[in-house]
């Protein structure tokens, strides 16, 4: 029961100190350093290619299956060429916008779908809540492969159905993850108090509840994003996500397995990059819940032994 | 040498029923190792030559006689004789079972066989049948101790081989049959295996794994120990000719023009495949040599949907290329690249890869009504040689996969069916002439080789039924 | 020479809002037979102390930055790891707050007791089990057998909060070190506790740390009290003399703000504001900010810790004089 | 006036259902009057904040009622609980908990008025707000801060600061105190007592410092295991308290006085408290209780007038 | 946990069952017809009709449906189209397969997870803890079957110490557990090494440590088995997902496992596979889950009060 911050800032330099706190946070930890580094540069690849600034990415036979670190030609064969003859390099980028569009968007509905049924699971409990949990369980029973797999033969491999299958999959986590955390919060003292000022319960959703349970979600789905990612791929690679003519990373693995002895460089790019992707959210996942967690504070900020 | 010998193919075989035959996968294992027909089909001409019937002759225009070689036994002791047979095409032939090759190569003819003695025995027809023997090849005889209401995973033939286990996922092995009628082979034991992938079944013939393996991938089918050979399919894209503005023939033919062959053969697909200008190989009778070969010719198309736009013909209508994953290798790539070289020539062609369960639904009828134009990925095989099996369904108004409907047509394909000889030969080739270049409802795309990869050590060559067989009898160590 | 002498300890942390220095210069000694107790705020470093003396202070993110404490005539702070352990529990015990959380959750009582033992080599007269029994029976444990096999949830407070007891005076230690261990307890059980104590105290020789902020637990056990403030020993005296003549402002407006159960009074007389920051203390005396008597010398120099009268010291500029 | 402003009628309030209920709160009945300040004392379990919840409305009773300035607390819902809420209002024992930590001051403080459109136009809700957090002992500025950035003291201010925001006539406090260090705690309790008197409040001051209690109460409540075993003026309790229980409570605070040190006569209580939901028959205090007989085990003992000390009900067999 | 816990679990397992099987049922017919698969394209008309006959296709869904709910009461999952055999069958060979790839798989993970999760929650902060910290992170986000094409290429293809894929004696599991290992391994580090510094900074454990225990006996006797819990918690997640089989790294590696088959069983519309391994999975996972329980009992005495 210490009081840390007695004394008091005004607005502006309190949040001048945050991010301050943040980039020395961010400084103590160069694993995440790193990670920041490599999305900020998968980000601005994927810029770069949607403001169609990549240049020449047409099939090309007779570039078919072109040796990486050739670089004496232009700079987006350095990673080589695939069957078709295009820029290896292009057409990860492009793949990296399928790729990372996916698990942004299946991340974003299965956040707020989860959250929201989770959270009225969690406070009205009874019959609504239960029918929500039971119906987690049985997505749950199912293999997770099995309810894709459903899902992509009932509506046909389609990226909006991809997403579709993806999100109601993981759903089930973030709704027990936010009942959980509603549970919890429900019965802290100040949505009591709440209550005792007449607050109703889509008041005290809304204000109370929802506003406490967001951080512990939004962590969680920086690691999802991780976890739909590496599902993606996998879907992909059996042929159940994302179809050619457009790509994916797991698509590229896929189709660079037919190639494995004779061109290795197409399935080791995109496998490389779904590797260091996943990894950079998972690590900056981890900073985050550091950052968040005061009780963790000193591994970002302290080396001394 | 060694007396064993691993082959890897690409799937585990559906059943091993001798009634089956007619999937390549039951019958590379099947045929000519474990079980045989009465006849087979020489790799070199199609010629019928004798297997387990010694000889045959037509008694008339709807009997057959079939002399059946004598001293045979299978591999459960049974003798083989007249009762064999007749069991045979009975079980092929009864519906309940669903049998392969009385749903595909008998299809819709009527066979009666009757016994005159163990040795002899006549087959009728209930209509005129000129390749009744040529049929019959497709007719694998198991031992009549086969069950006759269920499909057997246990079979029992006559062949150099036979069965010693089946581990479900894993492998068939087969052992040398001390009772052959035949030559022995060379290898006492033979094991089947299955991979999916060809870069693996490439690789195991490298470590030792494996000394046969079939279906390479042109990428990974350089090395000497790669054989290419012609496989008797054919690819080809079908074109739905009922829709706007596919049915417009300017526009199927400006599709023809659009794709360049040239330049996909030898990336794609392999060196050795022949650009295709009809549906069947040219081993095949009634093939047509006289049909032209499209040229590439993007700046033509470009015109001819031009004009068919100035009569009001849609062309900007997206038309979708329907693929089927996995039908042959590089058949994705093979899409992408065509699909490019469409909307090169101004096309709007979306491609949408299919798996086979909903690739089966495009090809085969019903259709929808108001569907949308598309082209369709398929390949033709005719290993047995005659046009028979490749015309009546695909091209025919009856037919449940056929996008043309001719009255012309269908007469020039039944009466050739019909007919024999010369004759027959020149329905077909003009059946042949009127699909490639009046109706142009396909854009024939390759003659297509399989290529195997054998081990050095390996003594086998594969021939043009390398797809359905595999030869073991005459596979030795050199 | 004292059993226990700790002079000059600084320890700090390093945190995310800057550097907490939790002890600042902390002095005191401890007697055989003698009940120190530490007696201040929430935060003023009681538990960092006690920590500092068993080897606990998590490190990182904290550090013994200066000082020595002295055991028997021993640097602890000299000793290597394994030296210090050995004293820990057999010599040094350590009675935590919440006995809850400081029993280990997964294993019967029994066994975490009977440990102590096992930790030193010792083989208690009668076998382990019974060494066990006795000392659950000492501590007023009905049915010992049974509730030795027990796990600690399955204890009420009282009861959990004595087994940390005879745990730590199990291979009767020369000094007990106890972390409040009644201020999570009701006062009839408290009262249990207190009494407990009193009677191990009197059973041995040992010295003990008694750690609390209950003016009345201090009065109840104590010889000897040691106020802290802000990770300082701001005032030393027996126990007689704080509570009748209290020398720092802090000891005295403690004593004044805490309202009596046997007395009527009218109005409280607290201490005005709250405690310092820890990684912003006030310059000078870190009590200046709410001290009534503050000037402006208190804000320049740190007042030392200087005897104010016989055996007792006190750190202020302007003491209050016993009148 | 004579109307008692809360009026509670042997109210229970059982957790669980089925053959073993948690008997939290068993049968209690009291009264508060207007501007009386009531202390609730007992043991950690007895089922104290069981009794705040319930009259609060945060969970339901199970028998009894509940009658606050002529409204039935247990039975009000929809309109008639909202302006209930308004009349009623509550600090908390952690500061802590009680305050969202996403919510700054100001928020907090007028989110009450927020709840109950027209008690405070929007307009006036800053004015109001600085007023309130003056009458607390903070300052204007503190309204744009977080709870974080306040220490326990000052938190709990702000708890009390918002209790008032509705102008309640009946304050109830759960042990706003017990989380607070003594130099602390007593500015506080400082502050209640300064504003009981000034807007005349009436307040449930839930505690197990006894000396709390004694110090801000008016009269006082004994609770053991869900029944009030004790009740009366502070003066009648605290100098002649009848129960047993009672006694050893007070015994068993220690007095900051080393003189006094092994001269009390102190009663230490042996054993814990039972557990509620299967206390012991009769008397619930028989099984630590040094005076128990055979009837305590057979009866009940009832809360009535037993010693002569004015006001002074007691629920024992034994009171000598 | 007494036997009345473990039929109330059962209870409430066979109705979830009950319920997944039903929506399986749907699920799976609402996929499409298999006649189309399984007779050749040449095949007439009436022929598919036939099939539809034979297989029961052709009446309505809730009556096949009913035929369907009383063969499986009585434990009857019909015929393997594919296989040709009674569904059971077929899952029954591959399910030991698949379990016992899983455990390998699994109980290494948690091993050497329980291990480098050890070392780095006691170095916390320091380097050792950071090398394990990206090692982890690193198993945890490779694409298995990237692993595997890449092990098959490197191991099989170039140095040609193991085989390609297949099924057989030990070296052909090397590659299939080291792919299904890598990504359990990476997850369960991370929650070994969080519980475990939690574990480390508990009060119990510095009550351990006033005790004097060596670090040792503190890291291993009194943190560590506090420390377990969440790591036996995601076990028994890891390892219900592993029960579906080994999915991607099965195909990859043509391992004749119940995630293949499943797959396969999905691609060739052979609905009496899928719902026999559905029901197979589903027991699996079942007792799973009772055994993390009776674990978690063993483990963690305040669980047994339930
Ligand atoms: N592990 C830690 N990390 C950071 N700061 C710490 C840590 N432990 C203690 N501190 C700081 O050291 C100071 C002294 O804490 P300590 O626990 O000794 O207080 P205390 O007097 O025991 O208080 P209480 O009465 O609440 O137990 C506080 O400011 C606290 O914030
Ligand atoms: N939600 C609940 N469900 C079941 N039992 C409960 C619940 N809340 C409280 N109890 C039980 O009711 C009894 C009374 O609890 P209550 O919280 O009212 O006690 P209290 O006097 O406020 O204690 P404290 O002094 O610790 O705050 C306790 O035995 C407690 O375990
Ligand atoms: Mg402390
Ligand atoms: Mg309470
Ligand atoms: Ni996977």
């Amino acid at each position: 029961m210490t009081d840390t911050s007695a004394e008091f800032l005004p607005t502006r330099k309190r949040r001048s100190r945050r991010i301050l706190w943040l980039l020395r946070a961010l400084a103590g930890d160069p694993m995440a350093v790193a990670a920041a580094i490599w999305l900020l540069i998968v980000v601005l690849a994927i810029l770069t290619d949607s403001l169609s600034l990549l240049g020449d990415n047409r099939i090309s036979l007779k570039a078919r299956n072109l040796q990486p670190f050739d670089f004496g030609q232009s700079w987006t064969l350095w990673l080589g060429a695939d069957a078709l003859g295009r820029p290896l390099l292009v057409r990860l980028i492009q793949a990296a916008s399928t790729t990372l569009g996916i698990a942004m968007v299946t991340v974003l509905t299965s956040l707020i779908g989860g959250t929201l049924l989770g959270v009225i699971a969690g406070y009205f409990g009874g019959i609504v809540g239960n029918v929500i949990m039971r119906i987690c369980d049985i997505i749950l029973g199912f293999p997770t492969l099995l309810v894709a797999l459903f899902g992509l033969y009932l509506f046909g491999p389609s990226v909006s159905n991809l997403v579709i299958v993806l999100a109601v999959t993981r759903m089930p986590a973030y709704i027990r993850v936010a009942r959980a955390e509603t549970l919890e919060v429900r019965e802290r003292l100040f949505v009591d108090a709440a209550r005792v000022f007449g607050g109703g319960p889509a008041w005290i959703l809304r204000t109370h509840i929802l506003p406490s349970v967001a951080p512990t979600m939004l962590t969680l789905a920086s690691v999802n994003l991780a976890m739909v990612m590496l599902f993606e791929s996998g879907l992909s690679y059996l042929g159940l996500g994302i179809q050619p003519p457009s790509v994916s990373w797991g698509l590229m693995v896929a189709q660079g397995q037919g190639y494995l002895s004779s061109a290795w460089w197409l399935g080791f790019f995109p496998g490389l990059a779904v590797m260091l992707t996943t990894m950079s959210f998972n690590l900056l996942a981890n900073w985050f819940r550091i950052v968040n967690d005061p009780s963790q504070h000193w591994r970002l900020v302290s080396r001394r032994r | 040498a060694p007396d064993k010998l691993t082959v890897v193919v690409t799937d585990e075989p559906k059943s091993l029923d001798p009634c089956d035959t007619d999937l390549s996968g039951n019958s590379r294992i099947l045929h000519n190792n474990i079980t045989e027909a009465l006849v087979n089909l020489s790799p070199k001409d199609g010629s019928v030559v004798p297997s387990l019937a010694t000889s045959w002759r037509q008694l008339d225009s709807l009997t057959w006689e079939f002399k059946l070689r004598e001293g045979v036994t299978f591999h459960d002791g049974k003798a083989f004789d007249t009762h064999a047979v007749i069991a045979a095409l009975k079980r092929a032939q009864d519906p309940a079972l669903a049998c392969e090759v009385g749903l595909a190569t008998l299809k819709g003819l009527k066979l009666n066989a009757e016994a005159v003695n163990p040795t002899t025995l006549l087959i009728r027809t209930d209509v005129v049948e000129p390749i009744l023997p040529n049929k019959m090849s497709a007719l694998d005889i198991g031992s009549p101790a086969t069950p006759g209401d269920a499909k057997t995973r246990t079979p029992a033939g006559t062949g150099p081989y036979k069965l010693e286990a089946w581990t479900p996922g894993q492998s068939v092995g087969l052992v040398a049959y001390d009772g052959y009628w035949g030559n022995k082979p060379a290898i006492p034991n033979a094991t089947i295996i299955w991979r999916a992938e060809s870069a693996v079944r490439a690789a195991m013939v490298d470590t030792g794994e494996a000394q046969i393996a079939y279906e390479i991938a042109p990428q990974d089918g350089t090395t000497e120990e790669d054989h290419a050979f012609p496989n008797a399919e054919t690819s080809l894209l079908r074109i739905d000719a009922q829709i706007a503005p596919l049915n417009d023939r300017r526009v199927r033919e400006a599709l023809n023009l659009a794709i360049d062959r040239d330049g996909l053969v030898g990336t794609i697909f392999h060196k050795d495949a022949q650009k295709a200008m009809q549906v069947v190989p040219p081993s095949v009778f009634g093939f047509n040599p006289d049909i032209p070969v499209w040229n590439y010719d993007p700046e033509k198309a470009k015109s001819l949907v031009a004009a068919a736009k100035a009569d009001g013909v849609p062309v900007d209508k997206e038309i979708v290329i329907y693929g089927r994953i996995g039908i042959y290798p590089n058949s994705s790539e093979s899409l992408e690249a065509i699909q490019a070289m469409l909307a090169d020539a101004g096309f709007n062609a979306r491609l949408e890869m299919l798996e086979t369960s909903p690739w089966l639904k495009r090809l085969l009828k019903p259709w929808n009504k108001d569907r949308q134009p598309s082209i369709l990925q398929t390949q033709i095989d005719n290993a047995e040689g005659d046009a028979v099996f490749t015309l009546p369904n695909r091209f025919t108004a009856d037919g449940n996969q056929s996008t043309i409907i001719d009255a012309g047509l269908d007469k020039l394909i039944a009466d050739g069916s019909k007919a024999t000889g010369d004759e027959r030969k020149r329905l077909f080739q003009q059946a042949f002439k009127y699909i490639a270049v009046d109706a142009v409802n396909i854009a024939p795309l390759f003659h297509m080789v399989t290529i195997a990869r054998v081990a050095k050590n390996v003594n086998y060559t594969p021939d043009v039924q390398a797809g359905n067989e595999i030869k073991l009898k005459s596979i030795s160590y050199r | 020479m004292a059993l226990l002498e700790v002079e000059d300890l600084q320890v700090s942390f390093d945190t995310a809002s800057g550097r907490i220095l939790a002890l600042n210069g902390v002095s005191f000694s401890l007697e055989r037979g003698e009940v120190l107790a530490l007696l201040g705020e929430s935060g003023s470093g009681k538990s960092v102390t006690a920590s500092a003396i068993m080897d606990l202070v998590p490190n990182p993110p904290g550090a013994i930055d200066r000082g020595s404490i002295r055991f028997d005539g021993a640097e602890l702070l000299q000793l290597s790891r394994n030296e210090r352990r050995d004293l820990c529990g057999n010599r040094i015990a350590l009675i935590f707050q919440d006995a809850l959380a400081a029993l280990n959750p997964v294993y019967p009582v029994g066994w975490q007791i009977a440990e102590m033992y096992r930790i030193h080599g010792r083989n208690p007269e009668g076998g382990l089990e019974k060494a066990v029994i006795d000392l659950l029976t000492a501590i007023g444990i009905p049915d010992p057998e049974r509730r030795a096999r027990q796990y600690p949830h399955e204890f009420s407070g009282g009861m959990r909060q004595r087994i940390m007891i005879a745990m730590a005076v199990a291979l009767e230690p020369d000094v007990i070190i106890a972390d409040e261990p009644t201020t999570a307890l009701d006062v009839t059980i408290q009262a249990q506790v207190v009494d407990l104590l009193a009677t191990i105290r009197k059973r041995s020789d040992a010295g003990m740390i008694f750690i609390t902020h209950d003016l009345g637990v201090v009065a109840e056990l104590a010889d000897r009290v040691a106020v802290m403030y802000a990770g300082r020993i701001v005032e030393t005296a027996n126990v007689f003399e704080l509570f009748e003549d209290a020398r720092h402002p802090y000891s005295v407006g403690l004593l004044a703000s805490q309202p009596r159960v046997d007395t009527d009074e009218e109005e409280l007389a607290p201490i005005p504001g709250s405690a310092p920051n820890p990684v912003a203390l006030p310059s000078g005396c870190a009590f200046r900010t709410r001290c009534p008597r503050a000037a402006g010398l208190c804000a320049e120099v740190v007042p030392p810790l200087e005897t104010v009268g016989p055996g007792r010291q006190a750190a202020c500029h302007f003491p209050v004089s016993s009148a | 006036m004579n109307q008692p402003l809360l009026k509670v009628e042997n109210l229970s309030r059982h957790y669980g259902s089925g053959a073993t209920p948690v008997r939290a709160v068993d049968d209690v009945s009291f009264e508060i009057a207007r501007g009386e300040t009531l202390g609730l004392v007992g043991e950690s379990g007895c089922g104290k904040t069981s009794l705040v919840r319930t009259l609060l409305k945060l969970g339901p009773a199970t028998s009894g009622s509940a009658v606050l300035d002529g409204v039935e607390i247990t039975k009000a819902t929809g309109s008639e609980l909202h302006e209930l809420r308004r009349k009623m209002q509550v600090v908390f024992q952690d500061p802590y908990q009680s305050l969202n930590p996403r919510m700054r001051v100001d928020r907090l403080i007028s989110e009450p008025w927020a709840l109950h459109p027209g008690a405070v136009p929007r307009a006036r809700w800053r004015e109001e707000t600085v007023k309130l957090l003056e009458s607390v002992g903070l300052r204007a500025e503190h309204a744009d801060r977080y709870p974080s950035e306040f220490s326990g003291g000052q938190r709990q201010r702000l708890g009390i600061a918002r209790a008032l925001a509705l102008t309640p006539t009946l304050l109830v406090c759960d042990e706003p105190v017990s989380a607070l260090d003594v130099s602390v705690q007593a500015q506080v309790v400082n502050l209640l007592f300064k504003l009981r008197r000034e807007r005349n409040l009436a307040m449930l001051f839930v505690a197990h410092d006894l000396a709390v209690v004694r110090h801000i109460s008016d009269r006082v409540m004994v609770m053991y295991l869900g029944k009030i075993i004790e009740t009366g003026p502070k003066h009648s309790i605290f100098s002649a308290p009848a129960h047993p229980y009672t006694q050893a409570l007070l015994s068993a605070v220690p007095t900051p006085d080393p003189r006094l040190r092994g001269k009390r006569n102190r009663i230490v209580l042996q054993g814990d408290l039972p557990s509620p939901v299967n206390p012991p028959s009769g008397c619930r205090f028989r099984t630590r209780c040094w005076k128990a007989t055979s009837i305590c085990a057979e009866q009940e003992p009832t809360l009535i007038k037993r010693t002569p000390a004015p006001g002074l009900l007691t629920a024992c067999h034994h009171v000598d | 946990m007494s036997f009345t816990y473990f039929l109330k679990r059962a209870a409430f397992a066979a109705l979830a069952l009950a319920a997944l099987m039903t929506s399986a049922f749907f699920l799976v017919r609402l996929t499409g017809d298999p006649v189309n698969l399984y007779l050749p394209v040449d095949a007439s008309d009436a022929a598919r009709e036939a099939m539809r006959v034979r297989l029961g296709l052709d009446r309505s869904l809730p009556a096949q449906f009913f035929d369907w709910a009383w063969d499986i009461l009585r434990l009857d999952f019909g015929m393997s189209l594919w296989h040709n055999r009674p569904a059971m069958d077929v899952v029954l060979e591959a399910l030991p397969n698949t379990l016992a790839l899983g455990a390998i798989a699994l109980a290494l993970a948690f091993t050497a997870a329980i291990v480098m999760g050890s070392i780095a929650a006691v170095n916390a902060g320091g380097w050792i803890d950071r090398g394990v910290n990206v090692l982890s992170q690193a198993a945890a986000s490779v694409p298995d079957f990237w692993l595997g094409l890449m092990g098959v290429l490197l191991f099989a293809v170039t140095f040609r110490i193991l085989p390609t894929s297949g099924f057989g004696g030990p070296v052909y599991w090397v590659l299939p557990v080291a792919c299904l290992f890598a990504r359990p391994f990476g997850t369960l580090v991370q929650i070994v090494r969080g519980s475990m510094i939690e574990a480390l900074n508990a009060t119990f454990v510095r009550t351990a440590r006033a005790k004097g225990a060596h670090d040792g006996r503190v890291t291993f006797v009194h943190a560590l088995r506090n420390a377990l819990l969440p790591a036996v918690t995601v076990t028994g997640d890891l390892a219900a997902q592993f029960a579906g089989g080994g999915g991607v790294v099965e195909v990859v590696f043509g391992f004749p496992g119940i995630g293949k088959l499943l797959i396969d069983g999905i691609l060739k519309r052979d609905f009496a596979i899928v719902q026999a391994s559905i029901f197979a999975v589903a027991v699996v996972i079942f007792f799973i889950n009772v055994l993390v329980d009776m674990l978690y009992a063993s483990i963690d005495p305040r669980v047994r009060v339930e």
